[in-house]
Order: C-alpha cells, then sequence, then structure tokens
C-alpha cells in the first residue's frame, strides 16, 4: 500500500487518457455505435473519470507519447511468443514420465519505477518459460524458477528475461 | 445435456463434501465459493443467464470475500494446520 | 474459418486440460501454481480465439473477456504465491543435489 | 443443439480438466492448493462458459462469463490476502 502513495500526481492527459480508456470499454461492452450508446456512454465514462480518477493513481505510470502504441503492439508481439514458448516447455516438463523440474528462488532488480509498470513486468515474467514471480518489493523481485540445472548463470538469465521485457515496457510505462 | 447437468451436480455434491471434511477453515472457503460457481454453471446450462448472474456475484464473488475478510479478522486465516 | 475455429478450440481444451493435470502432479504450491497459471492462460484464449472464430460478430465481448484473463489470471496467482512465500513455505527440494542423483526418475505421492 | 463429434470431444476434455482440478481440491495437502486449484477451476469454467455462449448461440451468456471471471478473480485475490496474514 505504501508505494502506491508515491506515484507521481496525474496531469491532465492522465485524465484524458482514463476517461478514453473507460469510453473503450463501455464501448466494447456495449458492441454498437449508435449515437444513443455514443453520448450515453460518453457522459457516463465522463462522471466515473471525475468520481474515481483520485483514487487511480496507478495510471500515472502511463508514459504518454507518440510512439507509446507502437511500443504495446511491439510488446505484446514479443509477450505471445515467450506465452506460446512457456507453454511448450511446461507441456514437455508435465508430460514427460521423470517429471524433470528443480525449483529454486532468484531475486532480480527493475529498472521501472511505477506501480503499473512493476506490475506489467511481474506478470510477463509469470508467463514466461519456467518462472513465477513471487513477490515486490521496491525495485526487486522475487522470482520462482521451475528448472535450475547445475551450472546455469540463474542471475543472469533472470536479468536477461527481465531486461528484454523492460526494452518493451520502458516505451510506454515509466 | 441432461449428461452435462448430471456432471456439474454431481461435481457440486463432490466440493460440498469437501467443505464439510476439510480441516482448514481457508480451503472450506475455496471449495464453498467452488460450489457457488458450479451452481451458476448449471443455471446458466439450465437457460437463465441473469439468474446465473446473481449466483456468480453473490455466492462465489462477496460471500467468500465477507467469508474471507471475516477470518481474517478472526485469526483463523492461518496455512499451517492442515 | 470452420476448420481453423475447431483447430483453436481443440488446442484451447488440450492445454487447459495439460493445465489440470500439472496441477495434479507436481510435487509442490508453486510448481502447481507455474504449471496451473500458463497452461490454463494459454488454453482459455486459444478456446476463445476459436469461439471468435465462429462468431465474429461477438468479438468485442470476446476480446473483453480475453483481456481479463490475461491480466488477472497472473495477479490472482502471483497473490497466492507472495501469500505462500510470506507463510514461511519453502520451495521443494530433490530429496539429494548429487547430480547424478537428479537423473534417476523420482515417484512422486502427488500423482 | 446437437454438438459434432469434435465439439463433443472439446466439451469432454474441458470436462475432464475440471474433474482433475477437483481432484487436487479434494486431495490437495494444504489450503494454498486448493485455492490454486479453485483459481483454475474457474479459469477453465470462464472459457468453458463462452463456449456454452457459442453453444446456445445467445450472446447474452457472454455477460455471465465475464462476471464470473470478475468475481473469481476477487474471490481468489481475498483468499490469499487472508493467508497472508499479519502483514498489512
Amino acid at each position: 500500500m505504501d508505494n502506491i502513495s508515491r506515484e507521481p500526481p496525474l496531469t491532465l492527459p492522465h485524465y484524458l487518457f482514463i476517461f478514453a480508456t473507460v469510453y473503450l470499454l463501455w464501448l466494447l461492452l456495449v458492441g454498437e455505435l449508435s449515437r444513443q450508446e455514443l453520448i450515453l456512454g460518453g457522459l457516463v465514462s465522463l462522471v466515473v473519470t471525475l468520481v474515481s480518477a483520485p483514487h487511480l493513481l496507478i495510471f500515472g505510470g502511463v508514459k504518454l507519447r507518440i510512439d507509446a502504441p507502437l511500443h504495446l503492439l511491439r510488446y505484446l508481439g514479443y509477450f505471445f511468443v515467450a506465452l506460446i514458448r512457456a507453454n511448450l516447455d511446461m507441456a514437455r516438463r508435465i508430460l514427460s514420465p521423470s517429471l524433470p523440474i528443480n525449483p529454486c528462488m532468484v531475486e532480480v532488480e527493475t529498472g521501472l519505477c511505477s506501480t503499473l509498470g512493476r506490475l506489467m513486468l511481474a506478470n510477463s515474467i509469470t508467463l514466461t518459460p519456467g518462472t513465477l514471480s513471487v513477490d515486490v518489493q521496491e525495485n526487486r523481485i522475487l522470482v520462482h524458477w521451475v528448472d535450475a540445472s547445475p551450472g546455469v548463470d540463474l542471475e543472469a538469465a533472470t536479468r536477461e528475461i527481465a531486461a528484454g521485457f523492460e526494452r518493451h515496457l520502458g516505451g510506454f510505462l515509466r | 445435456m441432461i449428461w452435462v447437468a448430471a456432471l456439474l451436480v454431481a461435481m457440486m455434491l463432490v466440493a460440498a463434501v469437501t467443505v464439510l471434511l476439510v480441516r482448514n477453515h481457508i480451503a472450506a472457503v475455496a471449495a464453498a465459493s467452488l460450489v457457488s460457481l458450479l451452481l451458476s454453471v448449471l443455471f446458466a446450462l439450465l437457460g437463465a443467464p441473469d439468474v446465473a448472474m446473481t449466483e456468480a456475484a453473490v455466492g462465489a464473488g462477496l460471500s467468500s470475500v465477507i467469508l474471507a475478510l471475516a477470518l481474517r479478522r478472526l485469526g483463523l486465516g492461518r496455512v499451517k494446520d492442515a | 474459418m470452420r476448420l481453423l475455429a475447431d483447430l483453436f478450440l481443440l488446442i484451447g481444451a488440450a492445454f487447459a486440460l495439460l493445465g489440470a493435470l500439472g496441477l495434479l502432479r507436481m510435487p509442490d504450491t508453486y510448481n502447481r501454481i507455474q504449471a496451473g497459471t500458463k497452461a490454463v492462460t494459454l488454453g482459455a484464449l486459444s478456446f476463445i480465439l476459436g469461439i471468435g472464430l465462429l462468431y465474429p460478430e461477438w468479438w468485442a465481448k470476446l476480446l473483453v473477456i480475453a483481456g481479463f484473463i490475461l491480466f488477472t489470471n497472473p495477479v490472482g496467482s502471483s497473490s497466492i504465491a507472495r501469500a505462500i512465500h510470506l507463510a514461511g513455505i519453502q520451495p521443494w527440494q530433490r530429496a539429494s543435489s548429487d547430480p547424478l542423483a537428479l537423473k534417476a526418475p523420482q515417484e512422486d505421492k502427488s500423482a | 443443439m446437437t454438438l459434432n463429434p469434435l465439439e463433443l470431444i472439446v466439451a469432454a476434455m474441458l470436462g475432464v480438466a475440471v474433474l482433475l482440478g477437483l481432484l487436487r481440491l479434494i486431495f490437495g495437502p494444504t489450503a494454498p492448493d486448493r485455492i490454486v486449484s479453485a483459481d483454475t477451476i474457474s479459469v477453465i469454467i470462464t472459457a468453458g462458459l463462452t463456449g456454452l455462449a457459442a453453444w446456445f448461440g445467445s450472446a447474452l451468456y457472454l455477460d455471465v462469463a465475464l462476471i464470473y471471471g470478475i468475481l473469481a478473480f476477487v474471490g481468489v485475490v481475498a483468499l490469499a490476502r487472508t493467508i497472508e496474514g499479519g502483514r498489512q
């Protein structure tokens, strides 16, 4: 709870971003683009934004730059490749009769300082091959490895995974 | 369809018996919320999506949150006593 | 289109089954979370993609459901992992750290 | 309303997955194992409810899946926060 209060304050562009997000969610849920829904959704989104924005400080972590959507798309591509590889790896482990697992815990540091950035990084680490993010304290993420084969430098491997995601996440998150 | 409904009812029964037999309070709450979730699937299967939504909201969401908060307040939320 | 949808549905169900199997086979809670959350997330996404190919007019709401699963499933899993980590549960280890002993298949009690 | 063989296989696989998760819920040695299995089962069922919507051909059931997913997540997080206990 304490690290949320240290978020940067929201600026006007962030309010606009929250409004756009809420409006987009409304339109996706309604599923039609009639004039009536557009106007009503705009009113509802405006009220929701004004009421709830002071509690949504987590959105302060979004970098509002012109090339942010591009970085988001590249991140999503990178992420889905990692997700599919993770699943093939996990399927191989589950189906092999000898259950080739050898768990251990590793800590990794992150350069992302906002809550939203660390949340997305921890989520991404959870869905990459063989890793599960267990705890986040300040800027350190505790990672559980399913297979710590002897002779591999796990610290370096974890840092490499985190850096791969940070490179893409850093484009649109602080 | 009758077989899917029968399977769901059997699963609900198993989860409900688990609630009775489990010694840990948290595990009992988890199993109880699973009973509500399966019940809401049963409602949806029998053609009542509105009732299913209400059941999911009240049974799975609200009651498990309230039970979890009550256990936390009472200090019964420990992992170790299996 | 129909064939592609069927393929995605089949892949989704297969990964859901695999996730549940992993939940059953893994020896400790951390590994169960790993197996459960990864396989079931991809399984659910693939299944929803298959439904979306069958009914293209539902894409908006299916997109919301898929995004929600993608965003919240890792959070839920991590919160359970954090809870048991704070409760002081250590990850499971092989009985011996001898590299040769790792090769021998071991009987796990949970399966 | 009738299912072709492939859809029947898919439905059976989802059913078996829920059954396997239920086994872990019954025999799971500790409480976190049971919570993990409840979480996994709820995600499988969320996907299965979208399948149910396709089976009935009615978009109303998608709302059930959405609400189901949201509330299962809220319940799981509440249970996890309860286990972790004293530390605020």
